[in-house]
Order: C-alpha cells, then structure tokens, then sequence
C-alpha cells in the first residue's frame, strides 16, 4: 500500500494498465508532453513514448472518434476529454457509435475504450468547467458510468474500466484530486495524506465495476450519492448526528439495484444526492427505483438534494453546490417526515 | 450608406420541368491528368483537386498515364461484379414493394466505385463504409444469401434483426459495422489506421462518405486527425450529386469540387470520373500505395451520379428532372466498361446478355435460399431474445430484469 | 375549424407563424425546395421565398449554430433536424450554446428558437430513426420541451413555441402524422380524418407552453403520457375496462406539476409511459416527482412503461415498443398491488 | 511484403532546456504581398494564404500595397488601446494573485489583433469572440469599470456572478456573449451575418477563433455554412502558436498555415503579421469591405505569439522554453508600433514612458472604482437570487419552487 492523492492514484491506473498491455493507448488534449492540465498523465509519454500517449487536436469528437476505430483495431484507448464539459462535441460519437458498434455488429466489433472526464465544480470555474453529466450518459444503452470517490476506487475501478470489453465513461470529481471535500468549502482542505482512502494497493488490482459500497452504515435513513457528495453527506451525517446509511454508488450504470434496495428496505428512508441540475438527474432514476422496489417499506417521502435547475453559476458557487447544510436539512426532514 | 446585402441560396440549374444541360460542364478528355510518383510533395498536385482522372475516353479505349493498370481477366471480373451489384438492387427493390423487407438502398450509376475501389485493399485491410458501398462486398464474393438474409431481418440474419437493412457488418471481408449517422465512420477510420501504425502493422484503412455529408463535422475531425498524423488510410469522397433531395452545391459551396476539401490540410486530394472502373481503380491503388508506404492520407472524389431514388422511401421525380440522369455527361459505368471490353475484343454483346441473364439467376437463387430462412414479416425472425442480447459482452442485472418482464 | 392530419397542422403552424412575423425563417435538411422528408415544410419556399425557407448542408451543429445567431440578430428560426436520432451533432450548441445565451449573458442576448424533430419509433426505422431523446433535453436547464400528440396541439403548441422568447425543442412523434396510432399495430391505421382532435382552428392560436391536458377523466389510476403513448394509454384503458385517468403531458419542460399531482393525489396510483428507454428516461423524473409530492396518497407501487434498455431494433420493434398490452398489465398490476 | 507502419507524431522543435531558433522560418518582407482588389476569384489568390502580409519593416517603416491607410492621430490611438490592455491585463493578474478574482486570461503579445480589427468595424457590426480578444472593448472605449465589476463578480457586475471572469457580453459595442466552450461561436456568428442578409440590413459580424480551437467541428460547420450561403462574415483565426501545452502544428497538421484551410470552402484566405498594427487593420478592412459588399466571407489567419501563460492556472514553463517568446521573430506589437511613430517622428520615447504612467493610471482608477464594488470573496457580490434569475425570460414554476426551497 502507499498514500495517493486522488490524482496520483488515476495516473498509477493508467501506468499499470499501459504496462501490463500494449494495446493501452492515452491520448487527449494536453496529455502528451505536458501531462495534462490536472497532470493525470504526467510522465506517461516518457515511460511508454510518443506513440502511446500523445497530445490530441482539440476535437473532442475526433478524440473519441478515432479511439472507436483503435478500439475495433484490437487497441484499449483510453482517452481524456479536459473537462466533461466539453464532452459534448463527442456525445453524438460516445451515445450513437461506441455504445451500439457491439449491440449492431453482433458483437462482430466491439469498443472497449475509457473515456476519462474531470467532472463537478468546486473549483469556480463556472458553468463551462463544472457539469455533471452523468444522467446523459446513464440514459444510453450500452454504456457503463462510473464515478470514483477516492484515490483506492478511482485506481481499483480506473483499471477495471480499461478491462472491460465495453466503453465505460469514467467521471472524476476534480475537486477530490488532491483532498478530500468534507463538504465544508468554509473550513481548510485536509489532503488525501491522512485519509484511509488514500491507500492504495501498488501495482494492479481492480474494483469491480457494478457494486455500491457502504461507506457509513446507519439505522435511521439511506444516502444514496457518488463522486463528491459521499463526503458531503458523511459530514452531513456527522453535522446533525443521524445515523445516516451512506451508500457510495461508484457504478452508476449498471447500478446496484441490491446494495440499495437492501439498505432502504431496512432504513425505510432515503435521501439521494448528487451535484447535477436537480430535474432528470441520475437522482430521478434513483428515486423511482427506490419508490417502485421499496414502496411496502417507505416511511417519509424520498428527498433528492441536488444542484439547482440552473446552468453552473460562477460566484454563486457555494449557493449552488449541494452542501452539508442542505444535505443535512434533508436528513432531518426526512427523519421528522 | 452601404447597400442592403442579400443572402445568396444555390440553387440547382434546373428542377422538374426543366430540361437538363451539362454542356457548360467542362471534362477533361480521359488520359489528360498526369500521374505523379506516390511520394510526391502534397503542394505540388494542388490542381489535381480541380481536375478529373480519367482513363476511358468515348471511343471505349484506355488513355493516359492512369491507363494499364488491370488484365482483360480482371476487367471482365469487375464488370461481373458491377452487374451482380445492379442485379441484386434490381430484385431488391421489388422484395421491398413486396413487403418482404421494409426499406432498401441502392446504386445505380454508382457501382464503379465500390467494387473497383476493393480490388485495391488487402486482407486485413477495413472499409468504414456508408450505405451505398455494399459493392464492398460483392467485389469479395461475399455470400449474396448473407446479404438478403440481412435485408431480410430473417432468421439467419446475421446481424439478428437488429440493423436496418443495408446496414451491414462483415469484419472478416473488412467492412466495418454501418452506421445510421452519417459521417461519423470518416473518423473511426482514420482511428482504425493509427491503431495499425502504432502496432506497427501494415493493414490501412478506407473511409467513406458522401458528397452531403461532407458538410458534416466529423468529417473535419478525420481529415484534421489523418492530417496531423499521417494516419494510412484513403478518404473517399462518392459525389454523386444529390443528398436526398438536395443537390452538392448546397454543401460543397463556393469551391469547385470535394477533393479541393483536402488542401486545407495539406492531403493530396484528387478527383476521379468514378464511372470509370479503370480510373476509379487506378487512383484507388495510388492512394492505397501511399498509405502502404507511410506516407499518410489521401483524399479521393469520385465523381458520379446517383440514377437512382435515394432509397425505398424516396421519389426524385419530385426534385430533379426524370432525364437528367440519362443527359449526366460521365454515362453509366457498367456500359461504358462493357463498351472498352468489346473495343479490346474479349467481349460481346451476346456474352453480356449472357451475363445479365446470369447474374439475374445468380440472385434468385441467393434470394430464394434467404426466403427459405424467412423475411421481414414471415414467423421465423430474430427474437425478442436477440434483442436483448448484445448490448453488453455480459448482460447487466437491470437488462435481465427487463428481459423477464417481457416474458421471453 | 379544418380536418388536418397532424403534418398538416405542422406545416400550418408554421405558415401562419411565417405569414405574421417576416423574423420567422425556417431551414434544415431537405426542407426547401422539396419540403423536408415528411413533407412539413412542403409550399413554404413557394410561399415565402428562398431566404425564407431554404435547404441546409447536412451538419445539425452548423444548422443549430447559425440559428442562435439569427436569433441574437432579431428573428426567429424554426429549423428542422430530420430525425430526432440526428440531432447529436448539434447537442452541443442546443445545451450548452441556445439554453444558456440568456442566462449568461443576463439578457444582453436572447435565443428564441425552435427545434423541431420527428421523433419516436413504430415505422421500422431501426436505431437511427426511431429514439426518444426528450430526457437528454429534460435535463438541461434554459430550455423547454414540447411532445404533442395530435393535430390541434401542434399546430396550438408550434406557435406558441415559435412565439416564445427562449429555445424550445419541439418533438414529433413522427407515428403520428398522418394517423393516430391507438396502440394496436397489428390493427389498421385510421386516420385523422375521423379524430375529434383532428379538427384544427385555421389562422392564428395558440396551446400555452407547459400545461398538461386530461384526455380521459377515470377514477382508479393517473396514467402518466406524452406522444404516441397517450394514444396506447388510452388503448390499454379501454381494452382493459380500468378507468383510468389519461394524462397527456404536452411540455415535459417546464412540467405541470399541478396537472399531475391533482391526478395522482385523487386516484393513489400511477403509471408512466414513455417509448424512449427505461433507465434515466423522463419517465424517472416523473416517479420522482409523483413519489415526492404525492407520497402520502400513493396506494400502490409506481409503475413504469417504458422501451427496454436496449438500441431501438429493426426487426423485434413490436416487441420493443411498449404497446397497449404492456400498458394494460402495467394498469393491471397496479390496481392489484 | 510491405515495411511495418508507424505513427507519425508531431513535435515542437524545442522543449524546455532547448535553444528557441526560428531562423529557419521563412518571413516575408513587409510590402511584399499584393492588394487584390476585393472583388477578385478567390482562385486566383490561393498563394495568400502560404504568405504573410506585414506592413511594418525592420526599420519601423511602413511599406507596400497595404501600408498608409491610418493617420498619426489613428496610429497614436491605437498604440494606445494596446497598452492599455497591456495595463490591464498585469494589474488583473496582480488581482488574481490577489483573490480578487478567481481567474484572469491575458493577451500579452496578441494585442494588435482584436485592437486593430476593431477599428474596421461600424455600429451594429457583431463580435464573436473568444476570450483573448477583449482589446475588441479597450478600442472601443468600454468603460475598464466595467469590464472589472465583471471579473470581480462584484455587485456591479454586468453578468451578475454568473460567469467565469472575462466572458463578457457587451451588445452595445458588438460583442457576443462568450462561451467557454471552443468554437461554438463560429457559426453562429455565421448565422447572425446571414441573417442581416436576410433581412437586408447592412451590419456585418466576424467570428473569432484560436488556431488550436480550429479542429474543432464548429469550425468546419462556420466555413461550410458561410461558404455556401456567402455570408457577410470575416472569420478570423488567431494564430498565436499555442493552445495551453499543445504547439499549433498538432491542430494544423500537414498544411502549411491556418488560413489554407479557407482554400477548401473557396472562400478568400489571407494570412496576415498579427504583430504588426497596420497590417492587422488593413487586411481587416479588406475583408470587412467585401463582407460589406455582399461578396462574402474571408478567412484571415493572424500569425502572433502567446507570449504570456494561457490562463491564470497554467505555468508555460513546463512545455515550453522560456526564451521562446523574445525569440519569436515577429517582435513585440507595442514596440513594433512604437518604433513605427518614431521613425515617422510623431512619437517619443518619453512621450511612451508617459503614457505608460498614464495607462496604468487608468486602470488604477477604474479597478478602485470597481473594487468599491466589491470583489470575489467580498460580502457584496451578486445574489443567489440572480444564479434563480434569468434562466428564461420568466420563471417557470420548478424553479421558483427551487428558490423557495433554498430560501432566498
Ligand atoms: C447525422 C445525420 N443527419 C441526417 C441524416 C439523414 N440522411 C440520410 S442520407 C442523407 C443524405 C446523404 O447524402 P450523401 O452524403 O450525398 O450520400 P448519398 O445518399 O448521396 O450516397 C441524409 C440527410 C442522417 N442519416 N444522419
Ligand atoms: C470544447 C472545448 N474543449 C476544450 C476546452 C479547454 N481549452 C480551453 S482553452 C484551450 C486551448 C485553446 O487554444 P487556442 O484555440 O489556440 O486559443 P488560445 O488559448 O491560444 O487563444 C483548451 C483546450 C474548451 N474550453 N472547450
Ligand atoms: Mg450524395
Ligand atoms: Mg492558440
């Protein structure tokens, strides 16, 4: 095991999976000689050269376009779009093409390809470096969504994506890159140095992708969340003192119907939360499986917290971002409910 | 005061009601355009945008650098093919009439282009076609029943009834998985190319596209990614006029031609009669020769006509006039290669009847055996089964779910 | 009052809208001369002149981008993108370009557009001509979706849209032009002709944007629809004798929350139906909303009737369209649970 | 059997730790390139776009075709309008370092090109730019208090919070809402140009691009819809060598310059000295005179230097040798016009020092101004009532339930 922020960890990912298989390739926009602009490359294209981690034409179409041909032609590309909110010039290639090339060819070509994106505000960069576009990509048949939380995950499941034989969008929180967000954007950062998560296993292993893990276990009522919300809502459970069930969803398609149905089953409420504009969010999904699996064993309404249904403000950031404070209200509503 | 602007909007020269003319139309007499080494520098050819590659003149003979290329063996193979193709279309379009599949694509003018292109590819080589290359495959003697059983959506479809028709997959002949989208293949094969120079292989790829979807942005993103890194394939551009209803100048705007596209990018772009086997497979090898050889991209336009309706679902009679096909100034393909056959003396009007009469017979069969496989309509069809299967090498919790609900 | 098949009504609308209002130009793929592959646009390039209504080159994103130019220089473009399955080229300027002028620019710029598709499934398209994609526009905050499902409301609801200050999507469900589709496919087509909603008023009028419409009145369960799957709801509630109350939803965004809790709230049981796919489809929100704000009267589980999470197939799209069996189970199971 | 292939990667040629040497970049002297007259065949100019128009030589002199179109008065002008900028600019970097704002973008060495282009420009002619192009507001005169309120998000802030610092809007003065996201602004500034066409007016837009930004799709979309549609339109692409770490020859690929991609849309390609004043503003002219004239769209590359970090959040010394910048070949904007005034004898350097006093004077002043105002981490900043507002023109019912609920 060694300590690894957030950052470090995605990067070991790569390295350990381009070194264990050449058909690994790395490419996107400043990734090459520079790194890439949160340096989850850095150093990569010295260790395994230009022809295996490159800089990309700001295309991000291109960028994904071509990775579906690589991927037909025996290679796992796993390429990074600089934010995913610049994913959107690539979503007519990720939803039309690299998700059905299997499904219409009969599995006569498949795409096993990563898609890496820097996912979720925090950081002030307003609407266009803040999105949270996971409930785009949950909607279309033939993606999987994952949405690591800390650096053991983000590596675990990085590696696990690169593996799998199908495309798989990996949404990473940058504001967890290098420290963990408690939710309280007031109080100093504490890095990932002194947190358990922060130890990772060297060299190669995986976490599977598809299973929720329980990151507080609890009596009173169910959190569901992924990516930064899973601090929020444990400093949330920790803020007002309900003994909150904190459930990180780490795959977000295919879900864990199972993990979540068990533990609002037992809890018999539920509070989802995610930083996505609220209408149409994953949240949604979420809530109608609760309500539709659950239903004999709710007692309070299903709450979802989540970003408001406007674009990503820039100084209203700290309005905007679902904190503590209203995943706390939420608990406590949901309690008295 | 500056005066008011207006907007321009092309417009084609006629429409129905009108009479077609392409005397104004200049075409360089076959054999004119000379052929440049394969490595030669790109800025040097920058004209062969704006010219045309032609080998067969009127008089039915080969002229020209471009000229010499292919035995009488493999000409009368190419006709072959060209006339299976036409064939199939021919019984294709009445199975849909009759309800036997629900929609159809065809090419008629255009099978110089596809069946002689092939002939320049290797094993291992991948085609990203459109719609209209099936010429693709039936220049590789792919099963004509595993065609229909597809158009058919029949039990033996080998896409299990998941496509629409014409919408093939066929890895092993090296043609990529079709798509409905246009343009969004041109990238997956520039994609496909630089995987096989990053391993180090010596397999190029082809990319294909229309003349209206070049205004599609993907089409860019190949031509900047093939650019930037001298990526091995061949860019093949099929102008043959009309998209749908609308006629190139709406996308090819103020240029003269596809090919000139290119330049911008510093890929030698050239422009082909692709009514002309001879030429089509000519520039098609040149192209192939310089992806083989590393030195990058090439862009192609083919120059043609589509005589055709778009497909099933569509009537030209309503945009364009019924004769302006028979007045299009490059004929028809398969009588002008039939014409140098029998100008070079290995063939006859009577061996073409022959062949007609035999490719004819060669698809009914093909169509019968598929029919016995079932079509669109008939009971034994891919399942609902098959339509859950696939989506996924392993089939997710919440699919399985779903596939029980539906009781099957 | 005129009979009108519902492209009759279409073309209609936007005739009086162009007819009133010299800023309303109207372009995309095949729309001019020809009058657009279903022919809504046919006569409005005779009427109205070419730089009124004229083909555009095949690239949605450049179609969607010089739109909200013209819209931020004074008119009003309704433009056509041919089949909704075809709109992803331009998703990027429709969700992060047309949705956000007004907000970002706080009102210095305005975007009031309309973006029409045919949508839906049920003519053998396959994959690329018979999706749904109202959730990925759902999501999107800074615009507003409208689905109608018959002649009267779209020609009603087109030129509310076109008259509207900000972007609107504007889906058809492309089964429905030229006949109701009650559900029964295996059943002949009747046409609008007969249809009581096929009597359309002439000249100027307009269905507001974002109220929902009771199409049947019914005691036992609030069926949830829009499109083509008010007409199967409707089927399904008569082939099965259970009175339902049908929904017809009309603008998906802004929602009409009032329309749809007064329902639930009184009947205590609810089914969605949508054609689009399951996981994260409108149909989520709407369980979200129903379970959230109607909790304490809901008597039974909400169901959702939804297209498998699977591409739309060619050949099985009777086994994927959900039809007025699937509906009338779903009301079925419902009043037993 | 054919050699393996391998990938062709394209690389800067030096790194940090290498010697920055452009003496092999060929440049043409100032005066060198012709004035077409602005009605000719784009055909006939194709070699402009693989040259460069510079009006300014070594001595300071203007020379050639291009030259003698600005009077001391204008000249002196806009000397003043790029250091301004310069002015602010440092001062916005001071505040960044400061917390005032989250994020600055600058403009050192590019200064000529939006300041200069500006002045072709009448009212009710429309920008759209990108973010380094805010000179289009300084040659304007837009008050700096503006412009400051705005990236201090403070309560006076035109855009009340909502966007990223810099992304400003400003109608008035012709200058479009800007995105963050790449290249979505050129077609639609192509769209705003066709519809003044439309409707008969007589204001022109111009686009606005990066040359990384240029392999975006939006680009290819903006020449295929301006080049057909011939649409009132400058397309400007501002070659600055760098999009953050990634040198131009990754976007430009195989072709020479920038501007040869208008070759392909046959639409009027030009490459211009974007250090060079005079040269920047002339060839706007030319190209804003044919937009005027319903002749159509020009494409102008502007051959600059980013010669400071792209953002705030970069530090170009990782992917880049330091000495580049003093390296570039071009010189300096600022002094380059400088030189040019003296040499003319209208100019000082004392009158420069002075102005630079003055300069920084006026930003001084207008940043207090603003910051009374507030700034980013000040108490009196927009509203979480304005992130509610102005999502559509009126509140729908959701999002008045949402504000409700957060309880503002
Ligand atoms: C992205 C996308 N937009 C629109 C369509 C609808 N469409 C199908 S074929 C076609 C015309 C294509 O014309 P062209 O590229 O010239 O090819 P051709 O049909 O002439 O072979 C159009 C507009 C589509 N399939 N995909
Ligand atoms: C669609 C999109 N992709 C990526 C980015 C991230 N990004 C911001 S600026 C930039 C570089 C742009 O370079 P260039 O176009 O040369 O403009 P310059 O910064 O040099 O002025 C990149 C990649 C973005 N803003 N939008
Ligand atoms: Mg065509
Ligand atoms: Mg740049």
């Amino acid at each position: 095991m060694t300590r690894m922020t957030m950052i470090q960890a995605i990067r070991d990912g790569m390295d350990v999976a381009m070194g264990r298989d050449d058909s690994v390739v790395v490419y996107g926009e400043d990734v090459g000689y520079f790194g890439g602009v949160f340096r989850a490359t850095q150093g990569l294209q010295e260790k395994y050269g230009r022809n295996r981690c490159f800089d990309a034409p700001i295309s991000e179409s291109g960028i994904v376009g071509t990775a579906i041909g690589m991927a037909a032609n025996g290679m796992r590309p796993c390429v990074e779009i600089q934010f995913a909110d610049y994913m959107y010039p690539a979503y007519d290639q990720i939803t039309q093409e690299a998700a059905r090339i299997r499904y219409r060819s009969n599995a006569d070509f498949t795409c096993p390809m990563v898609i890496r994106m820097p996912t979720g505000g925090g950081i002030f960069g307003g609407q266009t470096h803040s999105q949270s576009p996971e409930a785009l990509f949950t909607h279309v048949a033939g993606l999987k969504v994952v949405v690591p939380c800390n650096p053991y995950d983000a590596k675990g499941l990085l590696i696990a994506a690169i593996e799998d034989p199908d495309p798989v969008i990996f949404l990473e929180p940058k504001r967890l890159y290098n420290g963990p967000f408690d939710g309280h954007y007031e109080r100093p950062v504490t890095g990932w140095g002194k947190h358990s998560d922060g130890e990772v296993p060297e060299g190669h292993f995986t976490v599977p992708l598809g299973q929720a893990k329980v990151k507080r276990e609890g009596r009173d009522v169910t959190v569901l969340a992924y990516g930064t919300m899973v601090h929020v809502a444990l400093a949330a459970a920790e803020d007002t003192g309900i003994d909150a069930e904190v459930i990180d969803l780490r795959t977000l398609l295919p879900y864990d119907l199972d993990a979540i149905t068990a533990s609002v089953c037992k809890t018999g409420r539920c509070v989802i939360v995610h930083e996505a504009t609220l209408t149409s969010g994953f949240g949604a999904e979420l809530a109608a499986l609760v309500a539709e699996h659950c239903f004999y064993h709710l007692e309070a309404p299903i709450r979802r917290v989540a970003g408001w249904d406007t674009p990503y403000p820039h100084a209203q950031e700290w309005d905007y971002f679902p904190g503590p404070a209203r995943v706390g209200a939420a608990l406590t509503q949901t309690m008295e409910a | 005061m500056s005066s008011p602007l207006s907007l321009f909007v092309p417009e084609p020269e006629v429409r129905p009601g009108g009479v077609p003319d392409f005397t104004n139309v200049h075409i360089a007499p076959a054999g004119e355009v000379g052929r440049p080494p394969v490595d030669i520098d790109p800025s040097e050819i920058r004209d062969m945008a704006f010219s045309i590659i032609r080998v067969l003149n009127r008089d039915g003979e080969a002229a020209g650098p471009w000229a010499g290329l292919l035995s009488d063996e493999q000409l009368i193979e190419g006709l072959h093919h060209m006339m299976l193709l036409r064939a199939l279309d021919a019984r294709m379009i009445i199975a849909q009439r009759q309800g036997k599949t629900s929609f159809y694509i065809q090419h008629l003018g255009e099978e110089a282009v596809s069946t002689a292109f092939r002939k320049v590819l290797k094993k291992g080589d991948m085609n990203f076609p459109t719609y209209r290359q099936a010429g693709l495959l039936i220049a590789e003697d792919y099963p004509l029943e595993a065609m229909i059983n597809q158009i058919y959506a029949n039990s033996e479809d080998p896409l299990k009834g998941r496509q629409l028709p014409t919408l093939y997959s066929v890895r092993e002949q090296g043609f990529f998985t079709l798509s409905g989208n246009l343009a969004t293949q041109f990238p997956q094969a520039v994609g496909w190319a630089m995987a096989s120079a990053i391993k180090g292989e010596t397999n190029i790829a082809a990319g294909w596209i229309g003349d209206g979807s070049t205004a599609e942005s993907d089409f860019h993103a190949a031509l900047v990614f093939a650019s930037t890194f001298k990526a091995p394939v061949v860019l093949n551009v099929v102008n043959n006029q009309w998209a749908i209803s609308t006629f190139q100048g709406i996308a090819r705007g103020g240029v003269g031609t596809f090919a000139a596209r290119g330049l911008g990018y510093g890929i030698p772009s050239l422009r082909v009669d692709g009514n002309d086997y001879l030429a089509v497979h000519a520039v098609g090898l040149w192209a192939a020769e310089r992806a083989r050889r590393n030195l990058g991209p090439t862009l192609i336009e083919y120059v043609t006509y589509r005589a055709g309706a778009h497909s099933t679902s569509d009537d030209p009679s309503a945009y364009r006039p019924k004769e302006e096909s028979a007045a299009w100034p490059l004929g028809d393909p398969v009588i002008r290669l039939k014409a140098h056959l029998i100008a070079k003396g290995v063939w006859s009007e009577s061996r073409h009847v022959q062949l007609e009469a035999e490719m004819l017979d060669t698809v009914i069969a093909a169509q019968k055996a598929a029919e016995a496989n079932g079509t669109m309509h008939s009971d034994n069809r891919p399942s609902a089964r098959d339509m859950f299967e696939g989506v996924y090498a392993e089939m997710p919790p919440h699919l399985r779910r779903q596939r029980q609900e539906s009781g099957v």
